[in-house]
């Protein structure tokens, strides 16, 4: 076994130690135990650090990659398939590096801000240890090499969700906002799982390399269709984990969760995994489903954004601002800018946390107070949050010199590559919302800052019911303390202290890349390529079919190599091989020099890459000029106030309530599908009481009433029959039981006339 | 016109006589013992109960002792054809002899019936006699013996039916029993006359023989049939037959209704089977070149109306006497389903069946005599709350329904086995007939698990006290029924067997 | 006329038959049970003029025996019938069969 | 071994026979003691089974042995039919994949069940011979390879059942009582005909004799061509097959035939409820795998869609159902028909991975529904009620509960890492590889939605939020200033107590532990099911005749 997978394995399991240490036994341990699960996180840190550093620093190679497993159920010989076997493993490549270097560090940074924002609480401890499974899960995700085992980390990271956001329970809107997340999660989960079903059903295999193969060689012997289906049902797992547009309304609410929870999984890496895993599933999504795909990510990206310039509560805004984004990469994994989405993933997770951990320290020393229209002037009391607050919102608006412009302008030049590729048209419809949105994250960013950090504290302006809510609200949070006055606010400790400023320096453009301008020339996107589709595109079929088929089965064989064979004893000559595509790939490095993506053989592929690379100059002018715009629309509303943003509020009051009100995506649902399920189980639960139930006891009401008419009927007579005749036999039996009428003459009569009249019927048999 | 016999033949005649006596032990024996019963009450004048049911019952015993060594006696006819020896009589001699034990044993337990009864000698010198008649019921293979040994039955049946003169419903049910039954055994007997009219033979062998040699008027012979199915049918109590059975039941001293609800039943069975399967033709062997009389449909018609009536009468029945009564009604629909087979097979499960019915039947009406001791009362209500108060009796019961449901592991659900085997191994034309039978077997679960419902699942309305006054005795041999009932319906061949082996009926050409 | 004059088989089955039918009337109609004994006795004797009828025409003497031994059972049987329906008086004061019905369904 | 394993319970109720019924806890321990003895005798048994071998059918040469493993084969009755040749029956045990995971779980749960019966007060003696009855004739259910030692099992259960819920059950328990044994008999004397029918259909390759044996009935080449059920008949094939089915799917229960489960749970102790879900209902599913199925293989592969169409219905029905109920028990019950249903839903699928899935769900489901109804009779005993809105915030003041209850409905809802999803996600494997249910198995899916909405509802309901204005229990502020509830009359501990613990924590641990590595279960069945899709398979139908 490769030591990088032996240390992945410990990666993945230490969290999960320090679960069941501090689910037992947090009670026990002095101060609950949080030093095992901040210790526990910092190692794995440290070790998936070391793995990060060794995959992409040191073998500097796009197609590194080691992969092992083992059999976890073994079918033994199946009639009709063979000996079938379901594998669970391992694979590392360079985005698994990448995902666990940022997932532990975030991790172990909220574990640390934990101590100070979670102190007192009285489940202090089985909130680490809840911390714990999540992290568990999440990297469980991260190092899948198959789809089955993806699933059920993707449930799990779903199940810590439901815990953490309903860790205060007690409160009704934290046990809503749990349940709402997990039925979300679920809607999105079983089109996830369709999706693997089709795919598992032509191939017999859980796992991608082994799935890609089969479909590079036309193995799938389905209709196309099914192909673009199994695509975009695989997406709707990302719908839901990544809070797309339908499925996205779940995690606004999951802000009732404690903030840490809210940085960690709702903001940085959780909502992260359902790009990630598109991204894992990139190769085999036809070209339809990519449009799909594209489209609600422009459309979640442009809803969310709108909806977000209204909301008051500091979280609500950054959870939206968290949709819009997410957005953002499914928008560039539509498109086909893998990298550029891949990228933005990674630096949006770091500036959102820091944003979260920031807008935390901010609630916890407002004494949870949450919205902003009662905050005001922070600046002077919390310099530091002030600071790495900003800095993270410049990345997140997109201004140059912070990681979130690179990589937000490579999504949105693929974005207009794609449009231009793809012939214009409706497909301009991506780029323009980008942009659009682009200009929304700028302004209602640049509110937030206003509002929270300057002019003077507007405390004393909430009314009190509002006010004593606010506590209310946290009323089970230990801190019961009433202020009429904020008085001591203050910064907050180191221990929260550090992970802002950490991730604040990780918002810095030259953690990724020299140029500021240009992110493709950073190791990020260097290292993770986009890969060669194995569908072929409609063009590519119809230009040279067979051909490009084979080139592509090929060119992914080379792709395929080392994960074919995973067992330890081959390890030696994985390197071996991986040396050798190594050197195919610098060749085609070495083919265009400025190193934007490989070399395509997919042309529609190769089409959007080349015009995504001609678009970039285009989309760094254009976004700059939307970002400077909404900055300074922000500043003409809230700064100088040349307009007063309530009295425009009321003049276009319909659309300002549209978006205060969520485009009323909440009501929609509650009154169709919610509704909808209660009233169904309703009808039918009657169903079955009276309907089902009554039928197969033989109509049971019916024969009751007579059963009473006849006098002294017995109600299980009704259900004795057990049959459809129930209702039959007894009345006949009523019937019947008169015949004896206890006079011996009418017997003799009865007897007689039996006799009499078998006789007859015998009579008329034989002469007819 | 008639000339009388010469000496010589007077002469064979008198051998004749000699030689059947040595075959006709048991039955003498048993009058002995019915006479033997008048002296000894006589003699003890008066209510040594135990001690005449002790004799009764050892007497009884005794006969097995005669019937044993007639396995080995040649098979064949005796008393110039009036009278035959085979297999198939022996197993009713035994069936009734236990039976008659049975009796005895059920009649001891029932206190109303001692505290009633003055001379209690006769009751029991009574039963001997129908059992004497039973026996020779099964046995008879001429018309003139079958009707005496009927009329034997049917007279002391309704004697001991109407034995408790205090009690209306006793008298009431014998009144009931005789003119049903004098008509049916008239409407028999008419029957009989047609067909002697028709063959001038009473043999039913010779009677077979001569119908199949100069054929007959199937409309004649179908209503002469119709006319002695009558009379055998209103003996197994099938309907249209059944009309007496309920109130007869219901009024009867306890034990004469469990006597006769197993007894004049099987003994019914018997002579039906030997009559028809002998007598009359059916189309197959040796009957092939004349049209058989196609009086298995009449058979079929009459075992699905018992079935279907007496399972969805029964469910009406707040008396547990009556209950059984309809019951048994449609356990007579069951055995007739053996019979229909018309095969060795058939005629196994019929056997079979009958000793199941015996065992559990009695066995069912023995808790309800002790049930009735200790409540004086047969009234579905009273029952409630019994099965603590009487733990034993509750247990035993409940199997003995279970049985009679037909549900394993009891002998009860052998016997169905038995019959549907028998029918289905015809082949598909009979499934029919065996679903009816168990989905009618389905509705008598419902009735008789009321029993069991009241004893076990209510509460008694009155608390009395909780000390089960049972005599040991009556607890054992309860006991003994209900074991013997489970461990026949687990470890059933040697009765399976002993039924195949009696399943031998002379002169019978078949199968 | 011939009819008249010498008597065959029918003759004597007309007979029954009408005596079966009478005996069945009387045992299903009457209320009297007394009356109802005797329609079973007529019965009876309708199968013994068959028997005897049969006997004759026939030959062979099992008929004659046959009816023997019914007028003797006849005989057994009404002594029987008779002491029930003196019980039977004794306990309801009446022996109309039709009021005797306290045991039904 | 086997017989052993079987006999055990019905030797402890002759102990108990002879035990004074003032003496109840000495009849507790005694029974306790054969369920435990059982439960050791279940791990050798489990220790000793070598997986490799199939089962299902005769191995070459039409002799079980090699394909069978604890066989117990001894000559119980043999008449002579005459012309019918000779009645034989056996007794004849045997286990092989199919079986032996049923009776592992069967010895568990009757275990935990005595356990659960603990408090009962009532009658204790007849309660825990009837109970021992039971738990033996369920035994004998699944080790019989006779089927007519098969059916006496079968129908031994039903008394005991009925005596259990009608004398120790709730309110309304005679109707329950009654109901359930109607549906069954019902279901069974069907069963009786075309065990007879089959009887004379089928010729033992060994003896030449008619048999009953299910080995001989299990591969086609032992039916007499011409016989009332052999394969030229075969309208009498379908009837059989159907009536087959029916008798069954009432034990499943599968809709329409289902509506004898709500009230027998409802009306039913606790334990007895658990014994019903946790084992009964299993066997009509696996009737449905050892008989119903082999023996017809070619009807079975004609009528797989319509299996199918029900269990989906029974998935989708029972969900809905459960999620209108207000009642916890019968909530329950409903998830029961729910989850059954996948069952039924991986045996249409008619593949590995389908059967595997249908029977590792039995399993599963009778672990899982086991510790749901011991958690509901947990709440009951304390609360008298079962009324979810009598609860609310039940999780501040009996976190140990629960984290039980968490644990147990998250496996009901199949949560990954638990034993049901594994199951589940196999049953919708196989059912949608299979080209006749794939569609079947798209629209079962959301099977999985509603099945989170009703548990995570009930779990929002009772447990979360704040204590409801009319819950069944008190709050009061303990001096130390923490918030303490009592029940009304409960004087035992509030959180579980030991007892519940050890009844609990076991199914917990194998819940989990199965969700995580299942191979210790599913390594026992697959080459069985391996086995049975291939008799199943139409290939060997078109060889038949």
């Amino acid at each position: 076994m490769h030591s990088l997978i032996q240390i992945s394995i410990a990666v993945l399991l230490l969290p999960l130690l320090s679960f069941v240490i501090l689910i037992f036994f947090n009670k026990r341990l002095p101060r609950r135990g949080d030093f095992v699960g901040v210790g526990i996180l910092g190692a794995t840190f440290a070790l998936s650090f070391y793995i990060f550093w060794s995959v992409v620093v040191q073998s500097y190679d796009p197609s590194f990659r080691i992969a092992w497993d083992f059999t976890w159920i073994d079918f033994g010989n199946v009639p009709g398939v063979g000996p079938l076997q379901i594998k669970m493993g391992i694979v590392i490549d360079n985005l698994t590096a990448i995902m666990l270097a940022m997932v532990t560090l975030i991790s172990f940074l909220v574990h640390l801000y934990s101590t100070g924002y979670m102190a007192g609480d009285p489940r202090y401890g089985r909130f680490f240890a809840y911390l714990g499974i999540f992290t568990f899960s999440m990297l469980g995700i991260v190092l899948s090499d198959n789809l089955f085992s993806i699933y059920i980390f993707w449930e799990l990271v779903g199940l810590s969700s439901y815990l953490l956001i309903g860790f205060y329970f007690e409160k009704d809107t934290a046990a809503d906002a749990q349940k709402k997340a997990f039925l979300a999660n679920r809607v999105g989960d079983i089109g996830m799982w369709l999706g693997i079903l089709i795919l598992y059903s032509q191939f017999h295999t859980f796992n991608y390399q082994e799935i890609f193969q089969n479909l590079a060689d036309g193995k799938f012997d389905m209709s196309e269709a099914w192909l673009t289906a199994a695509g975009i049902l695989l997406f709707m797992g990302c719908v839901g984990k990544s809070a797309q547009f339908p499925l996205h309304v779940w995690l606004p609410d999951a802000m009732e969760g404690p903030t840490p929870v809210s940085a960690l999984i709702h903001a940085a890496t959780m909502v992260a995994a359902g790009v990630y895993f598109v991204a894992r599933i990139f190769v085999l999504l036809t070209v339809d489903a990519l449009h799909v795909i594209a489209f609600i990510g422009a459309i979640t990206a442009f809803m969310a954004a709108t909806i977000a310039i209204t909301q008051n509560d500091i979280k609500r805004v950054l959870a939206y601002s968290t949709v819009s984004q997410l957005g953002y990469m499914v928008l560039g994994l539509g498109v086909g800018a893998y990298s550029a989405a891949l990228f933005h993933l990674v630096t949006h997770a770091f500036f959102k946390a820091c944003l979260f951990l920031g807008s935390g320290a901010i609630i916890h020393a407002m004494h949870h107070e949450q919205d902003m229209r009662w905050m005001g002037g922070l600046r002077k009391h919390m310099p530091w949050t002030f600071a790495t607050f900003t800095l993270a919102t410049l990345a997140l608006a997109g201004l140059p010199l912070t990681s979130g412009f690179m990589s937000k302008d490579a999504i949105l030049a693929g974005a207009i590559g794609f449009a231009n590729a793809e012939g214009g048209g409706i497909y301009y419809i991506i780029p323009f919302l980008g942009f659009f949105s682009a200009m929304l994250t700028a302004f209602y960013m640049g509110r937030q800052i206003w509002l929270v950090f300057f002019g003077e504290s507007r405390t004393h302006l909430k009314p009190a019911d509002d006010h004593h809510h606010g506590h209310d609200a946290h009323g089970s949070h230990g801190h019961d303390d009433h202020h009429e006055e904020v008085h001591g606010v203050h910064e907050v400790a180191w221990n929260m202290r550090a992970p802002l400023v950490i991730l604040a320096a990780l918002s810095i453009f030259a953690v990724y890349s020299p140029d500021p301008l240009d992110g493709a020339k950073g190791w990020f996107m260097k290292m993770i390529p986009t890969p060669e589709t194995v569908v072929g595109s409609a063009s590519g079929k119809a230009e040279h079919g067979t051909s490009s088929a084979n080139h592509n089965a090929a060119h992914l064989l080379a792709e395929a190599v080392p994960a074919v064979g995973h067992s330890a004893e081959t390890d030696a000559h994985h390197e071996g091989v991986a040396s050798e595509v190594i050197h195919e790939e610098d060749s085609h490095a070495a083919g265009h020099g400025d190193g934007h993506g490989p070399e395509f053989s997919d042309p529609r592929q190769a089409a959007i890459a080349h015009e995504a690379h001609d678009a970039h100059k285009l989309a760094i002018v254009i976004s700059s000029v939307m970002v400077v715009l909404g900055i300074s629309l922000a500043l003409i509303v809230y700064v100088f106030r040349f307009v007063d943003p309530d009295r425009t509020a009321r003049a276009i009051r319909p659309l300002y309530l549209f978006s205060f009100n969520k485009w009323y995506w909440d009501e929609i649902y509650q009154a169709t599908f919610i509704k909808g399920s209660i009233v169904i189980s309703k009808v039918l639960s009657w169903f079955d009481a009276n309907v089902v139930d009554g039928i197969v006891n033989g109509a049971g009401a019916l024969t009751r009433r007579v059963g009473f008419a006849t006098g002294g009927f017995d109600k299980y007579v009704v259900d004795g029959a057990v049959n459809f005749t129930a209702f039959f036999f007894n009345t006949s039996g009523a019937v019947l039981k008169k015949l004896q009428t206890g006079k011996v003459q009418t017997y003799v009569v009865l007897l007689m006339l039996a006799v009499i009249v078998y006789f007859i019927y015998y009579f008329t048999q034989l002469i007819y | 016109m008639f000339q009388l016999p010469s000496g010589a033949e007077i002469e064979s005649i008198i051998a004749t006589l000699k030689s059947s006596v040595g075959f006709f032990v048991p039955e003498i024996w048993l009058s002995v013992l019915f006479m033997l019963l008048i002296v000894v009450d006589l003699a003890v004048k008066g209510r040594k109960n135990n001690l005449l049911a002790s004799v009764a019952a050892l007497g009884l015993a005794a006969t097995f002792f005669f019937i044993y060594p007639q396995h080995s006696l040649a098979t064949g006819e005796i008393f110039f054809g009036m009278y035959v020896l085979d297999e198939f009589a022996l197993f009713f001699k035994y069936f009734f002899v236990i039976s008659g034990i049975l009796a005895v044993l059920v009649s001891v337990a029932d206190e109303q019936l001692n505290r009633d009864v003055q001379s209690i000698g006769e009751y029991y010198a009574l039963i001997i006699a129908m059992v004497l008649g039973m026996i020779m019921m099964a046995s008879s293979t001429d018309l003139l013996m079958m009707f005496l040994s009927m009329e034997l039955v049917g007279l002391t049946a309704y004697v001991l039916t109407g034995y408790l003169k205090k009690d209306a419903r006793s008298s009431e049910a014998a009144l009931k029993y005789l003119v049903y039954g004098s008509v049916s055994s008239g409407l028999m007997l008419y029957g009989f006359s047609l067909i002697y009219g028709m063959t001038a033979e009473t043999n039913i062998m010779k009677i077979s023989a001569e119908l199949a040699l100069h054929g007959y008027d199937p409309l004649l012979m179908m209503l002469a049939s119709l006319l002695i199915l009558a009379g055998f049918g209103y003996k197994i109590g099938a309907v249209p037959f059944h009309f007496w059975s309920p109130d007869v039941y219901e009024g009867a001293p306890t034990p004469i209704t469990a006597y006769l609800s197993v007894g004049s039943k099987a003994a019914g069975f018997a002579i039906l089977m030997r009559f028809f399967f002998v007598a009359i033709p059916h189309g197959g062997e040796p009957f092939q070149d004349i049209a058989g009389l196609d009086w298995l449909m009449l058979l079929i018609v009459i075992a699905v109306i018992s079935m279907v009536y007496g399972n969805v009468v029964a469910l009406w029945q707040k008396n547990v006497k009556r209950l059984l009564a309809y019951s048994s009604i449609a356990h007579a629909g069951y055995v007739l389903l053996g019979i229909i087979a018309m095969d060795e097979l058939g005629t196994q499960a019929t056997l079979f069946y009958l000793l199941g019915y015996l065992l559990m039947n009695i066995g069912a009406f023995y808790v309800v005599i002790l049930i009735a001791n200790r409540t004086g009362s047969e009234n579905l209500d009273d029952y409630r709350g019994l099965g603590r108060k009487m733990p034993l009796a509750g247990a035993a019961l409940t199997v003995f329904l279970i049985s009679l449901v037909g549900l394993p592991p009891t002998i009860g659900f052998i016997g169905k086995l038995m019959i549907f085997s028998a029918l289905l191994a015809k082949g598909s034309v009979y499934i029919w007939l065996a679903l009816i039978g168990v989905l009618t077997s389905v509705i008598a679960l419902y009735y008789y698990m009321l029993i069991p419902l009241n004893m076990y699942l209510r509460d008694s309305k009155q608390p009395d006290e909780d000390r089960d006054r049972t005599p040991i005795v009556h607890q054992v041999a309860l006991a003994v029924l209900m074991i013997l009932t489970i461990y026949f319906g687990l470890f059933f061949a040697p009765l399976t067997d002993f039924a195949k082996a009696s399943s031998a009926m002379f002169g019978l050409s078949i199968y | 006329m011939e009819i008249l004059t010498n008597i065959g088989l029918n003759h004597y089955l007309t007979i029954s038959a009408l005596l079966f039918g009478f005996g069945l009337f009387a045992v299903m109609t009457r209320k009297n049970a007394i009356v109802i004994l005797m329609g079973v006795e007529l019965i009876l004797n309708a199968a013994n003029i068959n028997f005897l009828a049969f006997s004759k025409f026939n030959g062979g003497m099992e008929g004659v025996m046959f009816s023997l031994f019914i007028i003797v059972l006849a005989a057994a049987e009404a002594a029987i019938a008779l002491a029930i329906v003196i019980n039977i008086f004794k306990l309801f004061k009446s022996v109309d069969v039709s009021a005797i019905d306290t045991m039904k369904e | 071994m086997l017989s052993l394993i079987v006999f055990l319970p019905i030797i402890a109720g002759l102990v108990i026979l002879a035990v004074p019924s003032s003496q109840k806890q000495i009849i507790r321990i005694v029974s306790l003691l054969a369920a435990l003895a059982q439960c050791v005798l279940a791990v050798l048994i489990w220790q000793g089974y070598d997986a490799a071998l199939p089962g299902i059918t005769a191995a070459a040469g039409g002799a079980p042995e090699g394909s069978f493993q604890f066989i117990e084969r001894l000559p119980w009755i043999s008449l002579d039919l005459g012309s019918f040749g000779s009645l034989n029956i056996e007794y004849f045990l045997g286990v092989d994949g199919l079986s032996i995971t049923m009776v592992i779980l069967t010895a568990l749960i009757s275990a935990i069940g005595i356990l659960s019966s603990w408090p009962i007060q009532k009658q204790v003696k007849g309660y825990f011979i009837l109970y021992n009855l039971l738990s033996t004739a369920m035994m004998g259910c699944f080790v019989a390879l006779d089927f007519f030692l098969f059916y006496v099992f079968w129908e031994l259960m039903l008394l005991p059942m009925y005596f259990l819920i009608g004398i120790w059950g709730g309110p309304n328990r005679e109707y329950a009582a009654i109901k359930f044994f109607l549906y069954t008999l019902f279901g069974s004397v069907f069963m009786l005909l075309v065990m007879i029918g089959l009887y004379f259909s089928v010729i033992d390759p060994v003896t030449g004799n008619h048999t009953f044996s299910l080995v001989a009935m299990a591969s086609q080449e032992n039916y007499i061509k011409d016989a009332i059920l052999g394969p030229d008949s075969v309208m009498w094939r379908y009837v059989a097959f159907i009536v087959l089915f029916i008798g069954f799917a009432i034990k499943v229960p599968m809709f329409p035939f289902h509506t004898w489960l709500p009230d027998a749970h409802v009306e039913a102790p606790t334990p007895i409820s658990v014994i019903l879900a946790g084992v009964l209902l299993k066997l009509g599913t696996y009737g449905m795998m050892r008989i119903n199925f082999p023996l017809f293989p070619e009807v079975f592969q004609a009528s797989l869609f319509v299996i199918g169409v029900l269990g989906a219905i029974n998935i989708i029905y029972g969900a809905f159902c459960a999620l209108a109920q207000q009642d916890l028990k019968k909530m329950v019950a409903y998830s029961s028909i729910s989850h059954m249903g996948y069952v039924l839903l991986g045996l249409a699928a008619a593949n590995s991975e389908g059967m595997v899935g249908a029977l590792y769900q039995m399993f599963n489901h009778g672990t899982i529904t086991a510790m749901l109804f011991l958690l509901v009779g947990v709440i009951y005993d304390r609360a008298h009620t079962r009324q979810i809105d009598k609860f609310g915030g039940l999780a501040s003041y009996m976190p140990v509960y629960a984290a039980v209850v968490t644990i147990a409905w998250f496996a009901s809802l199949g949560l990954p890492g638990l034993s049901g999803f594994i199951s589940e996600a196999f049953v919708f494997v196989g059912a949608f590889s299979a080209e006749t249910t794939r569609y079947i198995a798209i629209v079962s899916v959301l099977g999985i939605v509603f099945g989170a909405a009703y548990l995570l509802w009930s779990l929002q309901r009772m447990f979360l939020g704040k204590r409801k204005p009319d819950a069944a229990y008190d709050l009061e502020v303990g001096p130390d200033g923490h918030e303490h509830i009592h029940f009304h009359d409960w004087k035992g501990k509030l959180d579980l107590d030991t007892r519940e613990l050890v009844m609990l924590v076991p199914l917990a641990v194998i819940v989990i532990f199965l969700g995580i590595y299942p191979m210790p279960v599913m390594g026992l069945m697959t080459s069985s099911i391996n086995k049975l899709v291939e008799v199943l398979s139409p290939v060997v139908m078109t060889a038949l005749n």
